[in-house]
């Protein structure tokens, strides 16, 4: 029978190659780490954060994959990039971010929050039908998706009789080309 | 160049007492360098890389030997140690034995430069980190003995897959160790470690620090560039246990950069011990007078840094953890001191 | 966590946790971490960290532990003493802050099954002396030696032993002692944990 | 630090005491009664007289470190015990790695502060006591390895290779200072368990404390102690080890009691005995099985017993 508790993590027994994959997709060296904690210093959602963006540089040190894939601060992070701009090693932690959030959307690792991934694929879809996002459909199709049917009703009420929300989505001159950038760069989700 | 009547005393045959005993016999004193090992070189002589330059010690130490070879007012006595020292005026009269044999000596000399150098603080002191009980937990001197039988490409030894290295064993601990940091420490460690990937790139090197001290020309970059370009894996924490474990030797630690326990399975461990002054160190300064500190380091006199007593100057890690570079300032600092000594208070020896 | 202010804290007053005075030298802290790689609690759950809360001490912030269930796990192995360069007795800081956290009513559900055994004890003059049944049994095993059934313990010896709780205001202090008030205790900075094995 | 850190047991003891007070230990005479009577049986072989006293108490260190009570009363309690021994001229010995470690600890501070000694004895005054600190406090152990030649020249039933895990639970070595070895990695029973036949098993963690102290074998069982004690055995298991021998009957509280429990929860059976290495030197010695008291443990001997060839009840030696 597997006992389960927690064990100290073994360094020699992690992923390594995670360190490579981001030097190669993010164009970023995490050894080049001083580990000086400017950029936690200056983040502007650290408060909120579980692990702070100094920490997460060292979760990729540390190839702890499964950890990055799955904290809340990959979806509390707003990418304000203000982490980058202070870092004396120039490390861009946003595009870490954004690459393992992509890592987790693929591989069908559920945020810890509710929503998260509706969200996301209901902008998306957005995107690809008008080459914009129509704020209007986007929070009517998310609050039913999520199950808030009055979550902003009054709210857009208000908003609609002042002429604030359109209810006719915006749209671009070249529709294609947006959706030609959706087929040349195919989404895959796993599980 | 007219040879002059004065004779120093260097006592150690390290890279410090040689640079000292260069410069004073081509400034055309008559020296008398007395080493207790057989050969010149010290601690030089044992290491097999150098930082910050991954320069070769043994290119260094040649350089020295050919020209105590080539300098005539040098007399080298290797294998021999000093038993009693006494003053007459400006005159010490020093007796020497022969570490083998029972070859005893007497000299007059009138001007000493004390370069005893170094060793390491003894780390089975720490019983968690099992040195003398495991035999691949080794000291960093250990450690230079091992890179150099790799380096000669004909080790019977297998070369280790994962090496762990633990700063601070004995610096920095107020408990069972040395209060002080040790200076060099950061620095050969780094560059040990450098060598494990150079030599073995598939190895991994682990490298446990609190802090990397690298104050030095080029030594900051040097030590970004054993984590950057080499892949050495800095983690930072104290270890606190070693375990064996099928064979191989369990670290525990924390990684305090990130709160949490961790282990790392390797299969050498090289302690970065604490640098303390050579055995004997302290007895031989009361022979010449010279004041020692508290841990028995010698302790230089107000304003003048190489200066231990009367007649009396220092060179080299006696006075305190010194890296190469700094050995040979100070071999010449005191050099400089004796030739001026001689200058201004000449004193026709024998 | 919400970000901190450290002009907020009282800075350097962690003798509002060491009343005692046991824990002088805490300040000589490396934050090494030697402690926290030898803390058998701490490798089943890392949140529990004894570097952390000394930094959280020395910056005057120690309530932040008060009401955490963390320092209710500490064994008490002193591995954490053991090893530490500076020799920071940190168990007997760990015995002061849990007094303040009980001070504070938190972690009452802690020491609650204790009051019994001290309440017990005080009677005896020996911890862990069981209910009668359990007696039956000791009286047995250490008739069965050829000892005297019951630990030779004078009457002298458990009055003057129950007196001491009297005279050091510990009769009050056990009186006092419930869970009426008990203010819920939760885990704290189980962010820090990592899932990779 | 200005105090000696690891002394040798000649150094420690120049002559070996005639006489010792034994200090009385709830656990040892209690839950595991068989632990003071080895001691006594022991200590009669190897000649040494054993004082007890009727008018000492618990050292109370328990309850100190469950917070179940205030400081002071262990304090005052500390003095009373300790000035109890110092009436009769006498050196403490313990056998509870918790009465060593309190009763150093606390007498440490007295010594070092005198506003504790100051307020400990104002409070004992009123009983008619007065502690000045001169008692010294030893664990029985630290005699056992002083006398370790003695003990061996005495062994009628040697141990014939058993496999035996130490376990030297904490509050001993943690006391660094003036101890028979050093906390990082000691070695001075398996030196004892050699010393009378057995083969120690260095079982990678053997230091890993019982986990049992300061009540967190009751507050937190499930969630902490169980798991902790399980990568224990389960070391101590893959080593081979038959038998752990312990210097606390504390510890064997947890060690011994437990075992069972882990046994349901991880549905692994481990079965080690474990006793007090006094009463493991008692076997040696050839005293009377029945004066050890095994029938308190929880996980039983017989097959220890089996394996050494010993017999029960009153025929054996």
């Amino acid at each position: 029978m597997a006992v389960e508790f927690y064990r100290p993590m073994r360094l020699n027994n992690l992923n390594s190659s995670l360190q490579q994959e981001i030097r190669e997709a993010c164009d970023t060296d995490v050894e080049m780490c001083l580990e000086c904690g400017k950029c936690t210093g200056g983040c502007s959602n650290a408060h909120i954060f579980d692990y702070t963006p100094r920490k997460i540089v060292q979760l990729v040190k540390m190839g702890a994959e499964e950890t990055l894939m799955n904290m809340d601060a990959l979806w509390t992070c707003v990418a304000c990039h203000l982490c980058v701009d202070r870092c004396p090693s120039q490390i861009n932690i946003p595009r870490i971010m954004d690459y393992m959030r992509e890592k987790a959307y693929h591989q069908g690792v559920k945020a810890r929050r509710p929503n998260v991934e509706l969200f996301h694929e209901l902008m998306l879809d957005s995107i690809k039908q008008t080459g914009k996002v129509a704020e209007t459909q986007l929070i009517i199709k998310f609050n039913l998706g999520s199950k808030q049917y009055l979550k902003d009703a009054d709210l857009g009420r208000r908003m609609f009789f002042k002429g604030k929300l359109s209810p006719f989505s915006p749209n671009v001159k070249d529709i294609n080309q947006v959706r030609l950038m959706f087929i040349r760069t195919p989404v895959h989700k796993e599980g | 160049m007219k040879d002059k009547g004065e004779t120093t005393l260097v006592v150690g045959g390290g890279l410090a007492g040689m640079e000292a005993a260069l410069k004073i016999g081509q400034a055309g004193y008559k020296v008398i360098l007395v080493e207790k090992q057989a050969v010149l070189g010290g601690v030089l002589g044992q290491l097999y890389s150098s930082f910050p330059r991954w320069e070769d010690p043994q290119a260094l130490l040649n350089n020295k030997l050919q020209q105590i070879q080539q300098c005539p007012q040098i007399m080298v006595l290797t294998g021999m140690s000093i038993t009693n020292a006494q003053r007459d005026d400006k005159v010490y009269i020093v007796d020497l034995q022969g570490i083998n044999q029972g070859d005893i000596r007497q000299i007059r000399v009138d001007a000493v430069v004390l370069a005893t150098g170094f060793e390491l603080f003894d780390a089975s002191v720490y019983g968690e980190y099992g040195y003398g009980i495991y035999p691949n937990v080794v000291n960093s001197l250990e450690f230079e003995a091992k890179l150099k039988e790799w380096g000669s490409g004909h080790s019977e030894q297998i070369p280790p897959k994962s090496v762990a290295f633990f700063k601070c064993v004995g610096s920095r601990d107020r408990s069972k160790g040395k209060p002080y940091c040790s200076k060099i420490c950061c620095m050969y460690t780094a560059k040990q470690a450098g060598i494990v990937k150079d030599m073995f790139p598939e190895a991994k090197a682990y490298v446990f620090y609190m802090d990397y001290r690298a104050s030095g020309k080029d030594y900051e970059e040097f030590t970004r560039s054993v984590i950057e370009t080499k892949h050495v894996r800095y983690v930072r924490g104290r270890p606190s246990k070693v375990l064996p474990e099928n064979g191989k030797l369990i670290v525990r630690a924390e990684d305090t950069l990130m709160g949490v326990p961790i282990e790392v399975e390797v299969d050498m461990i090289v302690l970065a011990a604490a640098i303390i002054p050579s055995r004997g160190t302290r007895e031989l300064a009361q022979m010449f007078r010279a004041v020692t500190d508290e841990y028995g380091f010698l302790e230089h006199e107000t304003f003048n840094p190489v200066k231990a007593g009367d007649r009396v100057f220092f060179a080299g890690a006696c006075g305190f953890a010194i890296e190469t570079q700094g050995a040979q300032y100070q071999g010449a600092a005191a050099a400089a001191e004796v030739i001026a000594l001689f200058n201004r208070d000449p004193q026709g020896g024998d | 966590m919400p970000r901190e202010k450290y002009k907020d804290k009282a800075d350097g007053l962690y003798k509002q946790v060491d009343t005692y005075n046991l824990v002088e030298n805490l300040e000589t802290c490396l934050a090494c971490g030697k402690c926290v790689g030898n803390c058998p609690v701490a490798s089943l759950s890392p949140s529990y960290n004894p570097r952390q809360i000394i930094s959280d001490v020395l910056n005057g912030d120690a309530e932040r532990w008060l009401n955490s269930e963390e320092i209710w796990r500490c064994f008490w192995c002193a591995g954490c003493a053991t090893v530490c360069p500076n020799d920071i007795q940190f168990p007997l800081l760990m015995m002061q802050l849990r007094y303040r956290a009980v001070e504070h009513n938190y972690g009452l559900k802690y020491i609650m099954p204790f009051k019994r055994f001290a309440l017990r004890a005080r009677e005896d003059g020996l911890t862990f002396a069981p209910s009668e049944k359990g007696r039956e049994k000791i009286k047995r095993y250490r008739s069965n030696l050829g000892a005297t059934p019951w630990p030779e313990i004078s009457d002298r010896a458990k009055a003057e032993y129950k007196e001491l709780f009297d005279l050091t205001g510990a009769t009050e202090y056990l009186n006092n002692t419930s869970d009426e008030a008990e203010k819920p205790v939760i885990l704290k900075y189980t962010e820090g944990r990592i899932i990779s094995d | 630090m200005t105090e000696q850190r690891v002394v040798s047991p000649e150094e420690l003891f120049p002559e070996v005491p005639a006489s010792i007070f034994l200090f009385r230990s709830c656990t040892g005479s209690m839950e595991y009664p068989g632990t003071e009577n080895a001691i006594k049986e022991v200590m009669n072989k190897l000649g040494v007289n054993i004082v007890m006293d009727p008018d000492q108490t618990c050292c109370s260190g328990y309850l100190l470190t469950c917070s179940a009570h205030k400081p002071e009363v262990s304090l005052a309690v500390t003095a009373r015990n300790l000035a109890i021994v110092e009436k009769q001229n006498l050196d403490t010995y313990v056998f509870c790695n918790g009465c060593y470690g309190y009763n150093r600890e606390l007498s440490h501070i007295m010594k070092h502060n005198p506003a504790y000694m100051q307020m400990a004895n104002d409070v004992i005054a009123k009983q008619g006591y007065k502690y000045e600190g001169k008692t010294e406090i030893h664990h029985v152990q630290e005699l056992w390895y002083r006398l370790k030649d003695e003990i061996a020249s005495k062994v009628v039933n040697p141990l014939q290779g058993l496999k035996v895990g130490v376990h030297y639970g904490c509050h001993y070595l943690a006391q660094q200072y003036h101890i028979l070895d050093d906390g990082g990695y000691p070695t001075f029973h398996e030196e004892i368990i050699e010393a009378i036949g057995g083969t120690p098993v260095f079982y990678k963690e053997r230091q890993l404390c019982c986990g049992y102290s300061v009540g967190r074998g009751i507050t937190h069982k499930e969630v902490m102690v169980q798991p902790h004690l399980y990568k224990k055995f389960k070391s101590a298991k893959e080593a081979g080890v038959e038998l752990i021998t312990t210097c606390c009957p504390g510890c064997n509280v947890g060690l011994d009691r437990e075992q069972p429990n882990l046994t349901k929860r991880y549905e692994e059976e481990f079965n080690i005995p474990v006793i007090d290495i006094s009463q493991l030197i008692g076997i040696a010695l050839g005293v009377p099985l029945k004066k050890l008291g095994f029938e308190a443990n929880t996980v039983p001997l017989n097959g220890i017993i089996n394996r050494l060839g010993l017999e029960r009840g009153e025929s054996s030696l």
